[in-house]
């Protein structure tokens, strides 16, 4: 058990563990603040694999970004606990059959799997910010330009769904 | 120095991902609080995102973790969409919870 | 590549024009726009090429779908004028939308690379979302939004997931690369999971059984217009994209994997023709028909080496009946609640021309021929036939069977049944469209090779 | 010259009928009908010169489809017989009173025109295509124009529509698998094709399936006497005056020959099930309230005896059947225009309310008489001999079948009888029966001429029919 | 041979015309115009018959004529075509000849019907048809005039259309006649089928030359030929419709249920004499049923009380004494019968309408008696043809019948013990009606008594005529010297009477007849002349008189066989089995339908149950394609 293999159980197991604690939180404040860590630790994972870039991009992004228009709209809806309807039997039932069955079949098909044993190591560079950044404005250019059309899109569409109409009757 | 991976194996973060995103489904199915549901979702994105990043070292290309910028833009967009949505219904119905959207059916 | 490019200047030249407050201007203009795109996109037809590293592959066929799309955009934006009249202020939001909306279609059929198939797929489903829950007041649309949202983005998860399994066995996500190496013997299992996880993502967006749960729904909820929108372009969108991609990849060289097409393809027919059979809304009916439309259109994955232009032909039969089955609907369900069936009561008295073209579009989708839905189910009865798929052939005719049932419902309704009310006023582009989809229809059937040599 | 005129005639008379306005409409689609069935004869007469009047150009590259229509004796045959019940029909409903009659009349003229294309056509989908498009104008005559309760009438329509289709799409797919062995859809590619028996039996019962519903033969004819009671007596006309004998002729002309080995081996199956159908026709039609739908059950039994005779798979079968399809096209309209007369005048179909029209309009009585007797095959009119050779090909089969068969002039004579003393006889009506028009009366006239002509002279349409039909047989005798 | 053809055409087209004039000019010409037409179409084609018999009787050649081809079948052409030879002209003599007569006393005797001209034209038409059915050349052609008779039999017996039960009868009458034709057809299937023709003259060829073929089949087309025959002429099981089909007018039944159309199915087996010969079985079978059948019909004739009931029990009683000759080969001897019995049964029925005329339309004997006096022509010309038919010596009866029962004699005598018992109760039953009808006192109405007159002129000219030819008919064909065999000869090569000449045995079988008959006759006259006796009325028949009254309940037994068993077969059809169909069909309809319903319940709405479904078909896709295997 070499340290990196450690220090991977030990990130793993926190973000399981979060993960966990997200949809088992009853207060969705509480969810929120777990699934915060849940990113931190992916973001450990992204460093322990040595995407430094990755991982800050991914902590501005999400634990900045996304995880602040959570908790802003659930301020916003004063939600708490008490709001959430009883959930009945069935549903959980059925959840956690799906859950287990997905991962029993995911997890069963790859260990079925001929193992990996070989990994190829160039000794180039090829995740630091020079190299991401060479990728993406001249390989990667054109998805590059598009995402900020879906970004723009998702920009008109928001606008367009809390817009208020003059017109509207 | 060579690849990382060789010393936590590929599999490793295969088998954390896929529970990783099979927690998430687990949330979308087991909460009913829009909000969870949206924060299931991202688990599921960041998973698969992990898991980019695990192939990216795997096959020492930058590609993967520029595919990972972009699921990125798509979270956020998304998040933002689905929060717009969910406000117009809090505006009309005053709950979040996905329980109460059975108008349509049958 | 340049056609992906007008459209999304002339999306954004929407957006200004709002902002200079030529608000009149935006539909003529975008169907302006949009034709001349057309032009530029059928330019492109003989011309196949790569642009910027692989990342937009123009070939005939996505030449082809583009077109399609691009016809379909037109319609849809014409019938825009009439369905947004009451929404003036957001009109620029709402062709733009759709505008981008093609975009992410045309990058879906023409990409080069997964990122460009997913970024593609995700502008379009995120403006489908928006455009699903657009009617913010009504509860109805947003619970259409919210659930085509929840379940979307769940897809989307897996497709993403899928892709990255791909990526994982490939190290690519260069379509040329991996239809290279998929052809080479050791793969990691990852590479067809991946192609299984994409798929599954795509047959959600083309409302497959059992990944079709949420278009009754969607449809029914959705403003008039958008489950227009849905029904035809995003449909086509997704089969076509699903096409490129299995066929890219080699998909149907494994025998399971057919297998497995095949039971979707029948439970889609199936399912969705039964459940018609009992529903009162005429969108909730259409959401069901097209559920079973896409089990046919799944039929073509069967054979996907010869199959392409019969798809391009069933979609396009398919779209066009929609398109003018959806103007009559629109017509005749402005300013109602709903659009339960009773709404058509009488059509036939009141109003023959709509009457008329809803029966064809009718007609076409339960395929009677000379409207191209015959030649459409018939091209790809004969292909399955060839791929050896008989059992698929023979439920897919039962299917069409049960289909009339409920196509003819609502001809009965429009000529057994009183008129209700009348209706006054005659959108002319309603019309135009109505009469021009259906005549697009038409003439496609009596000249299938116009449309089926193309891919030939 | 070739016979694409005909078919666009009746398509361009269609349209301008529909053009032409209501009051207008009947007298257009007359002329368009009298001059499709014109251009017929002379038609006729160029193919009799031995002149080549098919047309045939390619029409779909993938699949490869031609529009391809072929015109050998048989079809000519059916061709005349559209073209001139159409035009009988139009005359006939001029005593009618329709509402948007440019619709009626622009439906039938393209109910025509899909059924003369399906006699036509040579290439397997065109005349499906034609098949089918036969089926849209009668399910709207019908379902608009028909009578009796509207969901009555609805519930009968829509059966017969799924019905019929679905028995049709079985055929389709028979015919694209058929076609990915030949790869063309024309008949002389597909008479070439050399299948395997199951392959045959398969592609047997699919067509049996789209033909049984249409002729129909039992146990597949529950939808033809509601249809043809709740039709207008127009469309009741079209439907058992021609669109019965599609499925008739396309027996003989695609169901043989394509699958010749299947055929001999169910001929038996299939003679049964055609005798049957005479004797549960007939034995139904016994106590029928319903005037057109003791019509309908006669109709049946007729139909059944016919294709019995195709299934004899013998010259004498294929030429009786066509003979007899011919003339029971002339009967059966005749009979349902006499119920449409009685219609006029008395508003009822129920027998139990007519009676006592003799004393009132002998001529009438004495037509109706005529067509009476003609449907029972009496000798000198033109069903005897179409009932004679059937019969008689079906002795040469097995004399039981002819015996079992033969049962239909025994049963006909009865129920057809009876109809007609109920209907007509008795102590005079209280109601007023009015004279006869001239416009009925020439109908009338004109179908029981012909009636006769070919009862005592059939040779022409024999000559015209043999060489096709020994053709046909050919094909069928091709594993010999 | 175009002379022959004009003149055959003539022949036939004469009545046709004579019905075209009538039907479609009969009500602006005139009641007596309209007779006149239609009696002198058919004198014209009694005339040309004539001219016909003497070419014929001098040539001893058959004229054959073929017109143009009709039918074509694979093997053969059936043509249009006339074949006059000595049989068909015999036949025509007295088809044309006894229709001429019975126009002419239709012109009288229909007078006051407002249809008369329709009548006419109906009687023409018949006319036509039985020419057409004598002188076709092949059996299709002959088929024609089978089937056209009975139409216009149909028509005839429901000339009163406003009576139902005449319409009844009439449809009885056609339909019973169909079931014969059905017979006939078959045999034609069979002989066209072996013998690749079926005119006569090829067919008597085939059939003699052919050794190869199966006797079975022969005898098979020989029994549905007959079949045929017993539908036409009325015999056991096919003869219940003739007694009915005495509902239309009386002429009607003179012309066509006695003396013409009931005789087609002995002509068309004298026709088919060469297939008959070759069946031995099924000529057995042919005289055991006329055997029968005139016995059978003798016994009902004996109670009934309707003067035309009796005649038509009596016409079946005589065709089956035909039969009996037939099925003995005797073909010659059945056509003397057929003749004479035309004669004298035709002049029984004129006379009987001569004493309905006088009667105003009463039938019933028990409400008669004492026309002696007032109806004396009627009275003497009926007489003797009661001498005739009940076979006393020198009428035309006393030879034909005894040649019959003589032939009998010859081949089996248990039939030759029927027949003669049947003659004795014909003259029994024949003398009863004289008695009940003319002699003692009238036992009518007295306004019928105050109108009891003589027919007028019209009607007793036809009388005396076939009164003369009934007394002097037997000449043609007296024992030992007969004209008609002679005449025959060409056509029956094997002529059963001549094998035997006149012995010891025959004049003993003659004078039993003779004695037979003249015990039948005074029966007769003690019962109703000496003891004065009076039938009972309906209801007060008992034992086996009620049986036979009620003829043995052949009627109500076909009903409860076959007639009522096919009514309620259809109405179960109707209303059991189509509906039972019908729903099958909508069954299939519904089931879609409830599942559609059932499938409503599982689209219940929730996000959850939707992805749940995603998430399961993921799983089961995913661990399909790679698990399984």
């Amino acid at each position: 058990m070499s340290t990196v293999l450690i220090l991977f159980c030990v990130l793993s197991a926190i973000t399981l563990l979060t993960a966990f604690l997200t949809i088992f939180s009853r207060n969705p404040i509480h969810s929120a603040i777990y699934l915060v860590i849940c990113f931190f630790s992916i973001a450990g994972h992204y460093l322990l694999l040595n995407a430094q870039f990755l991982a800050i991009v991914h902590i501005i992004v999400y634990s900045g970004a996304i995880m602040i228009l959570l908790l802003f709209t659930i301020m916003l809806m004063n939600l708490n606990e008490a709001d959430e309807v009883h959930k009945p039997r069935f549903t959980r039932l059925g959840a956690i059959v799906s859950f287990c069955l997905v991962c029993l079949v995911l997890i069963k098909i790859f260990i079925n799997s001929k193992p990996i044993v070989e990994y190829d190591y160039t000794g180039e560079d090829y995740q630091s910010i020079k190299v991401l950044g060479k990728a993406l404005l001249n390989e990667y250019m054109v998805p590059f330009e598009f995402a900020s059309i879906l970004l723009l899109v998702a920009m008109i569409g928001t606008v367009l769904l809390s817009k208020k109409e003059k017109l509207e009757k | 120095m060579n690849n990382i991976l060789t010393q936590i194996g590929i599999e490793n973060y295969i088998f954390l991902c896929v529970t990783l995103f099979c927690i998430g489904i687990f949330g979308v199915l087991y909460r009913r609080n829009a909000i969870i549901v949206f924060m299931s979702i991202e688990i599921m994105l960041n998973a698969v995102n992990l898991l980019f990043v695990a192939f990216s070292t795997y096959h020492q290309d930058a590609q993967g973790q520029v595919f990972v910028f972009f699921s990125m833009a798509v979270a956020a967009a998304e998040v933002a969409v689905g929060l717009a949505i969910l406000v117009s219904i809090f505006r009309n119905i005053g709950s979040i919870s996905i329980d109460n959207l059975k108008n349509l059916k049958g | 590549m340049t056609t992906l490019i007008a459209i999304i200047g002339l999306g954004v030249l929407c957006l200004i024009f709002e902002i200079f407050d030529f608000r009149k201007a935006i539909i003529p203009i975008s169907i302006i726009g949009l034709l001349a795109i057309l032009g530029l996109t059928v330019s492109e037809f003989n011309s196949p090429a790569n642009y910027y590293n692989n990342m937009i592959v123009v070939s005939k066929f996505s030449v082809s779908f583009s077109s399609l799309f691009i016809v379909l955009t037109i319609f849809l934006v014409a019938l825009g004028h009439n369905f947004y009249d009451n929404h003036q202020s957001k009109l620029s939001d709402y062709i733009a939308i759709k505008i981008f909306l093609l975009s992410g279609a045309v990058a879906m059929v023409s990409f080069g690379n997964l990122a460009m198939f997913f970024l593609g797929i995700e502008i379009l489903s995120i403006s489908l979302y928006v455009l699903a829950a657009s009617n913010r007041v009504n509860v109805k649309s947003n619970e259409a939004g919210m659930k085509y949202f929840l379940m979307g983005s769940f897809a989307s998860g897996i497709i993403l997931f899928g892709i990255c399994m791909i990526y994982g066995a490939m190290g690519s996500f260069d379509i040329v690369e991996i239809s290279d190496m998929s052809q080479s013997a050791e793969l990691p299992i990852w590479f067809p999971i991946g192609i299984v996880l994409v798929t599954i993502g795509m047959l959600f967006k083309i409302a497959a059984v059992p990944f079709h749960f949420w278009a009754p729904d969607v449809y029914e909820g959705s403003p008039t217009l958008t489950t227009a929108l849905m029904s035809t372009l995003a449909k086509v969108v997704a089969i076509a994209t699903l096409y490129k991609l299995l066929s890219s990849m080699h998909a149907d060289i494994n025998y399971s994997f057919q297998i497995v097409v095949v039971i979707v393809s029948i439970a889609s027919m199936t399912f969705g023709n039964i459940m018609a059979l009992r529903q009162v809304n005429v969108k909730r009916m259409l959401a069901f028909s097209g559920i079973s439309h896409a089990g046919f259109m799944l039929m073509t994955l069967l054979s996907l080496s010869t199959s392409a232009g019969s798809l391009l032909y069933y979609t396009s039969a398919y779209a066009l009946s929609g398109i003018a089955a959806f103007s009559v609907i629109l017509y005749v369900c402005k300013n109602r609640e709903n659009e339960d069936v009773v709404n058509f009561h009488g059509l036939g008295k009141t109003n023959p021309l709509l009457a008329a073209i809803l029966t064809g579009s009718l007609l076409s989708m339960a395929g009677i021929p000379i409207f191209a839905g015959f030649f459409a189910k018939l091209v790809l009865f004969s292909q399955t036939i060839q791929a050896g798929y008989l059992v698929v052939v023979i439920f897919a005719v039962i299917n069409s069977i049960i289909s009339v049932g409920y196509y003819f419902k609502l001809i009965l309704a429009m000529y057994t049944k009183e008129p209700n009310e009348t209706r006054t006023g005659k959108p002319f582009l309603i019309y135009a469209v109505a009469v021009v989809a259906i005549l697009l229809n038409i003439i496609i059937g009596l000249f299938p090779s116009l449309v089926l040599d193309l891919l030939a | 010259m070739n016979v694409s005129l005909i078919l666009i005639i009746l398509l361009f008379g269609a349209l301008v009928t529909y053009l032409a306005g209501d009051k207008l409409a009947s007298k257009v689609a007359l002329f368009f009908g009298l001059a499709a069935a014109g251009c017929s004869i002379v038609l006729l007469n160029h193919f009799n010169l031995g002149e080549n009047i098919s047309y045939i150009s390619q029409w779909i590259t993938s699949p490869k489809v031609s529009f391809a229509l072929k015109a050998d004796g048989l079809s000519l045959a059916m061709v005349l017989l559209t073209t001139v019940l159409t035009s009988i029909i139009i005359l006939s409903s001029f005593g009618n009173d329709f509402k948007n009659s440019k619709a009626i009349y622009s439906l039938i003229l393209f109910m025509s025109f899909a059924m003369t294309g399906t006699f036509l056509a040579s290439d397997g989908l065109l005349y499906y295509i034609f098949w089918e498009l036969s089926l849209i104008p009668i399910y709207f005559i019908a379902l608009i124009w028909g009578n009796g309760d509207a969901e009555e009438r609805k519930k009968a329509v829509v059966k017969f529509f799924i019905y019929t289709l679905a028995g049709s799409l079985f055929m389709l797919v028979a015919f694209v698998y058929m076609y990915q062995k030949a790869g063309s859809f024309l008949i002389e590619d597909l008479y070439k094709l050399d299948l395997t028996v199951n392959e045959q039996k398969w592609i047997f019962t699919a067509f049996f399936l789209a033909y049984a519903i249409k002729i129909p033969l039992i146990p597949f004819h529950t939808w033809q006497a509601n249809v043809y009671q709740k039709a207008p007596t127009l469309g009741t006309m079209l439907l058992s005056g021609i669109m019965l004998k599609m499925g008739l002729y396309s027996l003989i002309r695609w169901q043989l020959p394509l699958t010749p080995l299947a055929a001999k081996e169910y001929m038996y199956i299939f003679i049964g099930v055609g005798i049957a159908g005479v004797i549960y026709g007939s034995i139904v039609a016994l106590r029928q309230k319903d005037l057109k739908k003791l019509l309908a059950y006669s109709s049946l039994a007729h139909v059944g005896l016919i294709a019995a005779g195709t299934y004899a798979l013998n010259l004498d079968g294929f030429r009786g059947a066509v003979l007899q399809m011919i003339a029971h096209g002339f009967v059966v309209v005749g009979l349902f225009f006499a119920a449409e007369i009685i219609y006029r005048r008395y508003e009822t179909r129920i027998i139990s309310e007519m009676g006592g029209i003799r004393s009132q309009s002998p001529k009438f009585t004495s037509m109706f008489l005529i067509l009476v007797l003609a449907s029972v095959a009496l000798p000198t009119t033109f069903n005897f001999i179409g009932e004679f050779t059937v019969l008689y090909s079906l002795s040469q089969i097995n004399i039981w079948f002819a015996l079992l068969g033969g049962t239909t002039i025994i049963l006909g004579a009865y129920y057809m009888l009876k109809m007609f003393q109920h209907v007509m006889l008795g102590e005079t009506n209280t109601k007023v029966f009015a004279y006869v028009t001239f416009s009925e009366g020439l109908t009338m006239i004109i179908i029981i001429a012909v009636l006769f002509f070919f009862g005592l002279y059939p040779k022409p349409i024999n000559d015209l029919i043999t060489p096709s039909l020994e053709a046909i047989l050919n094909t069928i005798n091709k594993y010999n | 041979m175009a002379m022959d053809t004009n003149l055959a055409l003539v022949l036939l087209l004469t009545p046709f015309l004579g019905f075209l004039i009538n039907v479609f000019f009969g009500k602006s010409l005139g009641k007596s115009v309209s007779g006149i037409v239609g009696t002198l179409s058919v004198v014209i084609s009694f005339i040309v018959t004539v001219s016909f018999f003497l070419q014929i009787n001098q040539t001893k050649q058959a004229i054959t004529i073929q017109l143009f081809d009709w039918i074509q079948i694979s093997n053969f052409n059936v043509s249009f075509g006339f074949l006059l030879d000595q049989l068909s002209v015999l036949w025509l003599l007295f088809v044309t000849g006894i229709g001429s007569l019975i126009h002419l006393y239709s012109i009288s005797y229909m007078h006051d019907d407002e249809k008369i001209h329709s009548f006419f034209a109906y009687l023409n038409l018949f006319i036509f048809f039985m020419i057409t059915l004598v002188v076709g050349s092949n059996l299709l052609v002959m088929f024609i005039g089978w089937e056209g008779v009975g139409l216009c039999s149909y028509l005839l017996i429901g000339f009163w259309y406003k009576n139902q039960d005449y319409n009844d009868a009439a449809k009885k009458a056609f339909i019973m006649n169909r079931i014969g034709d059905l017979g006939l057809l078959i045999g034609i299937f069979i002989l066209g089928g072996l013998f690749s023709t079926l005119d006569f003259a090829s067919l008597q060829t085939a059939i003699a030359g052919a050794h190869n073929v199966d006797t079975l089949w022969l005898s098979i087309a020989a029994l549905a030929l007959f079949i045929g025959a017993c539908g036409k002429s009325a015999q056991i099981p096919l003869y219940t419709w003739l007694p009915d089909a005495m509902a239309g007018p009386t002429p009607v039944s003179a012309l066509i249920h006695a003396a013409t159309m009931v005789t087609a199915g002995i002509f068309m087996v004298s026709r088919m004499h060469f297939l008959f010969d070759l069946t031995p079985e099924i000529q057995t079978i042919i005289a055991v049923i006329g055997g029968v059948t005139s016995f059978v019909a003798a016994t009902i004739g004996l109670v009934q009380n309707d003067i035309k009931k009796v005649l038509a029990y009596s016409t079946v009683s005589q065709l089956g004494l035909m039969f009996l000759a037939l099925g003995f080969g005797a073909y010659e001897v059945a056509i003397f019968h057929v003749i004479t019995h035309a004669f004298f049964k035709a002049c029984l029925f004129l006379g009987s309408g001569s004493v309905i005329h006088g009667l105003h339309g009463e039938q019933d004997m028990r409400k008669m008696g004492g026309l002696k006096k007032a109806m004396p022509i009627t009275f003497w010309t009926m007489l003797i043809s009661s001498l005739a038919i009940s076979g006393v010596p020198l009428f035309s009866g006393f030879f034909s019948k005894d040649e019959i029962l003589m032939t009998a004699f010859h081949h089996n005598i248990p039939l030759w013990v029927v027949g003669s018992i049947a003659s004795i109760m014909t003259a029994f039953y024949m003398f009863r009606l004289m008695f009940l009808t003319f002699f003692n006192d009238f036992r009518g109405t007295e306004e019928q008594k105050h109108h009891l007159h003589e027919s007028p002129a019209l009607i007793t000219f036809p009388l005396i005529v076939l009164a003369i030819l009934a007394t002097i008919g037997g000449a043609i064909s007296l024992p030992g010297n007969s004209w008609l065999n002679e005449y025959l000869a060409p056509l029956f090569t094997k002529a059963a009477s001549e094998e035997h000449g006149l012995g010891t045995t025959e004049y003993i079988l003659m004078a039993i007849a003779v004695v037979g008959g003249l015990v039948g006759i005074g029966i007769a006259y003690a019962k109703y002349i000496k003891q004065n006796t009076v039938p009972n009325e309906d209801a007060e028949i008992t034992g086996f008189s009620k049986v036979l009254y009620n003829k043995y309940y052949v009627d109500e037994i076909y009903d409860s066989l076959f007639v009522a068993p096919v009514n309620s077969l259809s109405k179960f059809f109707r209303d059991y089995v189509e509906t039972g169909i019908s729903s099958l069909v909508f069954g299939l309809g519904k089931v879609t339908n409830e599942l559609s319903f059932q499938g409503k319940k599982l689209q219940n709405g929730s996000v959850g149950l939707y992805l749940f479904a995603f998430v399961l078909g993921m799983c089961a896709i995913v661990s399909f394609l790679f698990l399984a295997q």
